[in-house]
């Protein structure tokens, strides 16, 4: 097992601006076009722009969809990515609809639906983590080391309630 | 049962992340902080050490973004707990935890957090500087108000009024 | 497995790594940790290399149980020829670098050659890179962790660094983690140093598998309360190592201005009650509870505001007594310094004690000193001599050299001055009222050295029963004891016992203040074996365990024989024979060792060792120990 | 210890394939009354239609079977159990000895009782071998009795092979047990525009031809046609269950760990009736992530894991052409009989819709159509984890303001349900600019 095969996805919507890098990088890389109908992975734009959420395929661990799809198109990668077999795929949307964040998208091209393969195997990092890299609303971290990661960002936080500036004596 | 809570303070903590490794022990049979739900997370050029865990928050993010609920409360030890047999592996509670108190453990393809020992925390039990301590909850304002109490009274003591 | 970490072989003059697994035949016999380097230090060198050339090996090492359920497993062990010594270097610390090196799958490092620019290397789940450190030579250890950290863009990696001093090849330099973690003595930061490695970082997530993991869950409770239900263990979790030099002054142990002292009266700042002004807390390795050193904050001077960790004990002699100081401040800015620069503070103090006695005695002179006054307690002088030494600046480049090659500089008439055993100076107790512990430091593997066989619960008096249950244990030992820290008969037992238990849990990983070294109390062997069982599922006996003791420390011994060491290296200064201590109580007042005495003691100690008289294990120990092929040395 | 699984669908095949991924050891056996490996009976419809090829239907190939150690018996249905001996005895007289048993033999086509049935020309696609007579039949009108979810799929395909359609409902609506009217009436009038006849309210009567098919007469109207396909349902096989003096309702009776009411005897997959997942009600929801999901369950409680199984539930899309269309938990009509406030949202965008039943102001089942459909795994989600709608109404301004700790999941579902239509800009458009 590689070390990318252990790695996960995280969001952090409160980074996220909006600014659509990860949309233009992935149709870019998939389909040679910069168009937010070819990338795998979406913004959905809250409010006047207080909110951006990346939303994209989990990879779940126990993935609903693979148990759902009729045509048993879709499929786990030994990279942890789960992708639909498009041989297989005849774009009925099962897997969009049992998606808790209706994360498949239609592939413009041959109507079937696609998710994230994580840049498979030819990017040290998946592209739109790639394009994402400055606001780092999107980070394709070591699983192990999320839970500490996010952890710490957060103790930086508390630490100033937890850590009173000293009182001279 | 009394109902009890854990809490952490940083003036006692040692830093010596016993409390991570009896947790990925006591959890997963093997010594890997990288699978404790307990995290000391510790700035070394300061001397500060916070050790960073669950919250078992009540109105929790963790939940609030599970979509098959497989975090539930678990109204005796009032803790935020999951069932393994539900839980899809979305780990969209890993993004939704602002605490890191969510983590996933790639071999088994699940995400893991603090389930209190069941009782017994084992952070707890090993920590003798009670740095995280699982105190009751009704007991708890009392004492961290008489230490603030004392403190205040050292603090008088000192500059004679 | 606990038992499947890797052991790399790195070569740096080729930039070739080779990772092998570590055969169970070497665990049988070695265990791993400090007694596995010993003999892969006596495998890896070719005799008489120099210990500062590319030969020579550095091996840096985490011992068997290390990361595991055993309760403070968190030594880092780093061994080379010294260049201090030319014989066994070697020194552990703890913090947190060991345990992390096991989850990144290693357990040995063994590094020869030399890289051709500053290099660090960089072990992370299996694999380990070579990167370049150009920009950290020259910086300090808490900057080189900081920058090297923010580099990889992970907080939690731990790192294993020398400061200046190693860069500029003090033969006491340190090699470093965390803020003071130091692997002090024999000058390993020097070898690292001259092999152009700035640092080891390690970074791991892979599991250490327990063999029987709750089992030993409980188990490390009970060892956990064992440890901290005795006294000296409640005690250092509240002051920290620093409570013995009250205790031991008050007697008149303590080294005092060079060796003309054993007390250091006046010396309350010093006491580590008065580290509560400065402590924001106390300060643990992994897993331990006993947090034996402080966090403190320097609050005046120019080092004002700048946060540091200890001091330990030996901080407070080489800053206070054998100086002369009497200043906590010194005593804290002092340790900073030492830890920054990444120097032994114990030779630093005995250095300076050394300058300043022959500076009082008109053998150094102000033009040797470039004016400075080498004064009893001028803390200015000593602070600067610190600095000297480590930028290698006029006297300071001649101390960094150690004491004999100091002594060879300095000329002839210093030699009478200086306080030290086969090159490496003493740590700062005075051991003339104490016949076992000056049997310890005249013939501890690494020269003047505590921490290899010094009985200190001799020092309690506690009833016979004790000793007996501690000393006789495990092969039945039924030669003479005694409970009288004055007396002579008995303690060659008793600094073989200590010898054996310590290289047994440098073996394990584990600390010593986990074993009976302060409190007779702690764990020992019977408890080592059930935590080897349950954590890594090797069955040892207790005499296993004695065996595999011996085993390690008789290659360290064969080690320091082929590099030309000899009986009469055994011995102690003359001052301990000749100057009976002026101080102290009346148990340690007019004290002093008796030669004719000493030297039984000695035949009695290389007898127990099953030595011949020249110090020479006899070829039925070897051959019962399953190491004859090592003697005669072949390389 | 022996394993005999009866059936060879989704069930049997999970149940030996995840036994087989956690031990190597047991003799694991899998008694098929078909003649193919695996397949999926969900992907027929497009096999007939010609959407894929024959193969892409098939599961497993034999292969798999071998290398996993997995002994397959083809074409030997099991007529009997004994479980006083341990013993399976199939239609060819074998004897099977088991030590678990696990039942996965499904349900059987409902044949409705009308004259005629056994005419040529009279067809289903359940089975695969039903499926290649479909495929292979060369007909040019057909009519297809009953429109549940392999109805309106049946009548897609043959519409895609260039027959004359009718779908015959005998309820008010197509879809029924999946859909309210009000949905399903869009559904039909897509339908429709497809150019498929669809019959509700519609009872057929009998079926016309000597021994081929001629036409269907119903008690509205007769329909000349030359092929008729039966997709009124399937009944949960109870009747081998019932030879071991197994307990039966409506299909086999299982515990919480898929156990049987005899020791040592499983069930799991269409024909057994178990529980539903959101309100505990006895239910047989006949759908393939049930039947995957219990299936594991058994494999785990053969190896002594003891799981539960914490219920079923109702998902079913509908597909035709460019027509999408899902839903989830109960309809309006199962929620009529129901104690508690019900509360209907509708949301309609041209020809979008979204249909939420509340109960109790919880979400308790959902229907939609078109781009809401895309969505609609957040109310699922709302619905597992019982969130109130009320309270998200109530908290509505705390959602939406900015750095808000609530998932954004809320924000979206209350747009979705028309709390504030213009937090959301979704305009493709306006995307599109942004490059």
């Amino acid at each position: 097992m590689s070390s990318k095969d252990q790695k996960i996805f995280v969001v952090d919507e409160r980074k996220c601006d909006g600014c659509r890098e990860c949309e233009k990088a992935c149709s870019h890389k998939h389909f040679g076009v910069c168009s937010p109908r070819h990338s795998r992975i979406r913004i959905e734009a809250f409010g006047d722009g207080d909110l951006f959420v990346p939303v994209f395929c989990q990879a779940c661990g126990d993935p609903l969809c693979i148990k759902v799809c009729p045509m048993n198109a879709r499929i786990e990668l030994a990279n942890g990515a789960v992708v639909t077999d498009e041989d297989r795929c005849i774009g009925c949307r099962t897997c969009v609809y049992i998606c808790p964040v209706g994360a498949p998208v239609e592939n413009p091209v041959s109507g079937k639906l696609m998710t994230c393969d994580r840049c498979a195997e030819d990017e040290e990092l998946p592209l739109c983590v790639q394009a994402c890299s400055k606001q780092q609303a999107l980070r394709f971290v070591d699983a192990r080391v999320v839970a500490r990661t996010t952890a710490r960002e957060c103790a930086a936080r508390l630490k100033a309630a937890y850590k009173p500036p000293k009182v001279p004596e | 049962m009394p109902k009890k809570m854990m809490i952490v303070d940083p003036e006692r903590c040692t830093g010596c992340r016993l409390c991570e490794q009896v947790c990925s022990v006591k959890h997963n049979g093997v010594s890997n902080p990288s699978l404790a739900r307990i995290h000391v997370v510790k700035w070394d050029n300061e001397g500060f050490y916070l050790p960073m865990r669950c919250q078992h928050c009540r109105d929790a993010p963790c939940m609030r973004s599970c979509p098959v609920n497989a975090l539930y409360r678990d109204e005796e030890l009032d803790s935020v707990r999951i069932n393994h047999d539900i839980c899809i592996g979305c780990k969209m509670c890993v993004s939704a935890c602002p605490f890191g108190a969510m983590g996933w453990n790639p071999k088994q393809g699940r995400v893991f957090k603090c389930d209190l020992c069941h009782g017994d925390p084992q952070c707890v039990r090993f920590c003798d500087m009670k740095a995280v301590d699982y105190v009751e909850t009704s007991k708890m304002q009392a004492s961290r108000m008489r230490e603030a109490a004392e403190n205040y009274a050292e603090l008088m003591r000192k500059h004679g009024r | 497995m606990a038992l499947n970490r890797k052991i790399a072989y790195i070569d740096l003059d080729k930039d070739e790594i080779k990772v092998e697994p570590i055969p169970r035949e070497w665990r049988r016999k070695f265990l791993g940790g400090r007694g596995l380097d010993a003999y892969l230090l006596y495998k890896h060198t070719p005799r008489g290399c120099d210990p500062l050339g590319p030969d020579n090996v550095a091996i840096i090492s985490a011992g068997l149980l290390v990361g595991t359920l055993a309760s403070a497993s968190a030594r880092t062990h780093v061994m080379a020829k010294s260049p201090l010594t030319n014989l066994t270097g070697s020194a552990n610390m703890g913090g947190f670098f060991a345990p992390e090196m096991r989850w990144a799958g290693f357990d040995h490092l063994v590094i020869r050659g030399r890289a051709k620019r500053p290099v660090y290397l960089y072990v992370h789940d299996g694999e380990i890179e070579i990167r370049d450190a150009a920009k950290l030579w020259g910086v300090g250890i808490y900057d080189t962790q900081d920058i090297i950290r923010k580099e990889l863009g992970d907080e939690e990696t731990q790192i294993l660094c020398i400061g200046p001093a190693g860069e500029n090849l003090v033969r006491f330099a340190n090699v470093m983690t965390g803020r003071k973690n130091a692997a002090g003595r024999t000058g390993m930061g020097a070898v690292l140093g001259s092999k152009n490695l700035k640092a080891v970082a390690c970074r791991g997530t892979m599991d250490i598998e327990l063999k029987y993991p709750l089992e030993a869950l409980e188990y490390n409770k009970e060892v956990i309360d064992q440890v901290i239900s005795t006294k000296v263990s409640q005690i250092m979790q509240r002051w920290g190592t620093g409570f013995i030099y009250s205790v031991t002054n008050t007697t008149g142990l303590v080294r005092t201005r060079n060796f003309q002292y054993n007390q250091l009266p006046h010396s309350e700042d010093i006491e580590c009650e008065n580290l509560d002004k400065y402590s924001i807390g106390l300060d643990g390795c992994f897993g331990c509870q006993v947090h034996c050193r402080h966090r403190y904050v320097i609050k005046e001077g120019p080092y004002a505001g700048t946060y540091a960790q200890g001091p330990e004990y030996t901080s407070q002699g080489a800053f206070g007594a054998e100086v002369g100081c009497r200043s906590m401040n010194t005593v804290l800015v002092g340790n900073h310094l030492v830890n920054d620069y990444g120097l032994d503070t114990l030779e630093v103090g005995s250095m300076i004690g050394w300058a300043m006695e022959l500076y009082e005695k008109g053998i150094l002179t102000d033009k040797d000193t470039n004016g400075l006054k080498l004064e009893w307690g001028n803390d200015e002088a000593v602070l600067e001599m610190v600095r000297q030494m480590t930028f290698r600046e006029g006297l300071g480049d001649i101390l960094a050299e150690g004491p004999l090659r100091a002594a060879a500089k300095i000329g002839p008439e210093s030699l009478p001055y200086l306080i030290h055993v086969k090159g490496m100076s003493n740590l700062h107790s005075d051991e003339r009222p104490t016949p076992s512990l000056a049997l310890n430091i005249a013939v501890a593997s690494r020269g003047a050295d505590h921490l290899r066989g010094r009985p200190a619960i001799d020092l309690y008096n506690l009833p016979m029963k004790v000793y007996e249950k501690v000393y006789r244990s495990p092969d039945g030992y039924e030669g003479p004891l005694t409970n009288s820290y004055s007396e002579y008969e008995g303690k060659p037992r008793m600094v073989l016992w200590q010898e054996m238990v310590y290289m047994a849990v440098d073996c394990l990983g584990v600390c010593k203040y986990h074993t009976v070294f302060l409190s007779p109390n702690h764990p020992a062997f019977k408890e080592f074996t059930q935590l080897i069982r349950l954590n890594t599922g090797l069955e040892f006996s207790e005499m296993d365990l004695w065996n595999i003791a011996n085993r390690c420390y008789t290659i360290e011994r064969l080690f320091n024989l082929r590099e030309g060491m000899v009986r009469q290296d055994d011995w102690l200064p003359d001052r301990y024979f000749d100057e009976p201590t002026k101080l102290g109580l009346p148990v340690a007042r007019g004290k002093s060792i008796d030669r004719e005495k000493f030297k039984a003691m000695l035949d009695e100690y290389y007898r127990l060792h099953e030595w011949d008289e020249e110090g020479i294990p006899t070829r039925e120990l070897l051959e019962r120990l399953e190491i004859s092929d090592l003697w005669p040395a072949q390389n | 210890m022996k394993i005999v699984i009866v059936g060879n669908g989704i069930a049997g095949n999970e149940v030996a394939f995840s036994l087989r991924e956690r031990t190597p050891e047991h003799e694991i056996k899998i008694l098929s009354a078909e003649k193919f490996p695996e397949y999926d009976p969900c992907s027929l419809p497009y096999y007939i239609g010609g959407d894929v090829p024959r193969e892409v239907v098939f599961r497993r190939s034999l292969d798999d079977y071998q290398n996993k150690n997995i002994t397959l018996v083809l074409d030997s249905p099991v007529v009997s159990i004994d479980p006083h001996a341990g013993a399976v005895v199939t239609a060819k007289g074998e004897k099977h000895f088991y030590n678990k048993l696990v039942l996965a033999h499904g349900g059987r086509l409902f044949i409705p009782p009308i004259e005629g049935v056994d005419r040529q020309g009279v067809l289903s696609c359940k089975l695969l071998g039903e499926a290649d007579k479909l495929s292979e039949h060369g007909g040019s009108t057909a009519v297809v009795i009953g429109s549940g979810a392999i109805g309106v799929e049946a009548a897609e395909a043959l519409k895609k092979k260039g027959y004359v359609v009718y779908i015959i409902e005998l309820l008010d609506w197509i879809l029924p047990a999946l859909f309210d009217e009000a949905t399903a009436r869009r559904l039909e009038a897509a339908l429709r525009t497809y150019g498929i006849q669809v019959l509700t309210a519609e009872k057929v009567l009998r079926i016309d031809g000597d021994t081929a098919v001629t036409g269907v007469v119903t008690d509205k109207r007769e329909i000349p046609c030359d092929t008729v396909v039966i997709a009124t349902g399937v009944v949960p096989g109870t009747a081998l269950a019932q030879t071991a003096g197994i307990e039966v309702e409506r299909g086999i009776k299982v515990n919480s760990r898929m156990e049987t009411s005899v020791e040592g005897i499983y069930a799991c997959g269409d024909c057994v009736e178990t529980i539903d997942a959101c309100t505990g009600e006895d239910v047989m929801f006949q759908l393939k992530h049930n039947a995957t999901e219990q299936a594991r369950i058994v494999a785990r409680n053969i190896l002594g894991m003891n799981a539960t199984y914490t219920g079923a539930y109702a998902f079913a899309r509908a597909h035709f052409f460019d027509t999408h269309a899902v839903t989830f938990g109960k309809t309006s009509r199962s929620t009529a009989c129901l104690l508690g406030d019900t509360e209907v949202i509708e949301r309609e965008n041209g020809k979008d819709y979204l249909r939420l039943i509340l109960l109790d102001g919880k979400v308790a089942g959902g229907q939609a159509i078109g781009t809401y459909a895309d969505s609609i795994g957040l109310f699922m989600g709302a619905m597992w984890r019982q969130d109130d709608i009320k309270t998200l109404r109530k908290n509505w301004v705390n959602i939406v303001r900015a750095g808000s700790p609530y998932p954004w999941i809320y924000r979206k579902m209350g747009w979705l349900i028309g709390l504030s239509a213009t937090d959301v800009s979704s305009d493709a458009a306006a995307v599109c600019q942004s490059f």
